[in-house]
């Protein structure tokens, strides 16, 4: 399955994948696109990703999540052009209780944020464009293998 | 005698900014082993734009987050990573 | 606006009622009815309400949510008859960032089923019907006015 | 000479499990001044299935929760609330 989607992410669809009659508890997220960054007005941007990683990491987080609480999840990422509004992210953790839910979701958004190897250029109002850099410019802390 | 030292031919993967910055998505290095991750990317380096790497990316090894002191071996596909903007 | 509602919840229409341009990062919750609880297998279930203080009360969770993070949220609970699998409370937290837009989907959720007057008669499978208590006969704390 | 105590009328509404078990849904309560919450929940006991409330039920005063201690008035809707079960 494909973890990496060029098309619009279908929140509606990935959370009929994981509920069930066991499951009472669903939560989930979506990131989207912002209209600015920095104080610079933002168009739309561009989502590159080194795409056999990526689809192993999103993976490989999907199946960590699944072990560590008893839930069903589901996590994609766009890449491509995407506007203003459009979902980068969605992640979908459905438990029987609300905590395990909640636990999940949030574990799934940050560990993709974190290891997910995809990278964004931003078009701005101005006509510039820069690839964005969330560290600020900070020392890369090298990731051991989870 | 002590043998030869073997050299290993390994690939280099470079994206975004650094891709852009050295012109290359893609280089092909030949060292000797025993060799370490840190040391293929002191090759790239030596390329033009090469020492605008930070002094300790982010970098994997077949398609897993590794430290720069992890070893290769032929045949391995070492990536050079920008700072990750996913989300 | 009726936020307790005897239709089935429309989480999309909430979604999109809180998204904007400057807020990236959409959590939200859907609370289902399970198919067990205790053990016994549920068939379906009713929920019933102190309808104008429920109103008052999710109305009450809202506006304190929207004063204590920069979000804009949504909020609806189910009642009347219940199948397994329907959505009986939906939370949404729309945010500029994912922090404020988790915690605040959280806060609507734990406050909505702390303070919120609704009830649940439970009907099992072997033809009996309770009304189900959380607490399981605890004493109950007090509420001061929030 | 004290003033005679004014008298209040108030409404009391039970709900689901507490209406079940006293047979009713609402009351009205009247009684002297100055009073409290905990003090119309006891008038509500002494009638039949009353004394099946917890000794200190949740209870709502006009619609928002309030603790036993607080003050009535005449006109006052006060519940008494079961165990919530929402969510």
């Amino acid at each position: 399955m494909k973890l990496l989607s060029s098309d619009p992410l279908d929140l509606a669809g990935l959370m009929a994948s994981v509920q069930s009659p066991a499951r009472g508890g669903v939560a989930c997220f979506l990131g989207a696109v912002r209209d600015h960054h920095a104080g610079r007005q933002v168009l739309r941007l561009r989502y590159s990703a080194y795409e056999p990683m990526a689809e192993a990491e999103l993976a490989r987080i999907v199946a960590e999540t699944e072990s560590r609480w008893p839930v069903a999840v589901a996590l994609r990422h766009r890449v491509g052009r995407l506007e203003v509004g459009d979902a980068a992210i969605a992640a979908v953790a459905a438990a029987p209780h609300r905590d395990e839910a909640f636990a999940a979701c949030r574990y799934l958004v940050e560990e993709a944020k974190r290891r997910v190897p995809v990278w964004k250029q931003e078009f701005y109002a101005d006509g510039s464009v820069e690839w964005v850099d969330p560290t600020g410019g900070a020392q890369p802390v090298p990731m051991e293998p989870v | 005698m002590t043998p030869a030292p073997t050299n290993a031919a390994v690939r280099v993967l470079l994206f975004a900014s650094y891709a852009e910055r050295l012109g290359l998505e893609s280089i092909d290095v030949s060292l000797p082993l025993p060799a370490t991750v840190g040391g293929v990317i002191d090759r790239v380096r030596e390329l033009p734009g090469g020492s605008d790497l930070p002094p300790r990316p982010l970098c994997a090894l077949n398609l897993a987050h590794v430290s720069l002191d992890a070893p290769v071996a032929a045949g391995d596909e070492i990536a050079v990573l920008p700072p990750l903007a996913g989300g």
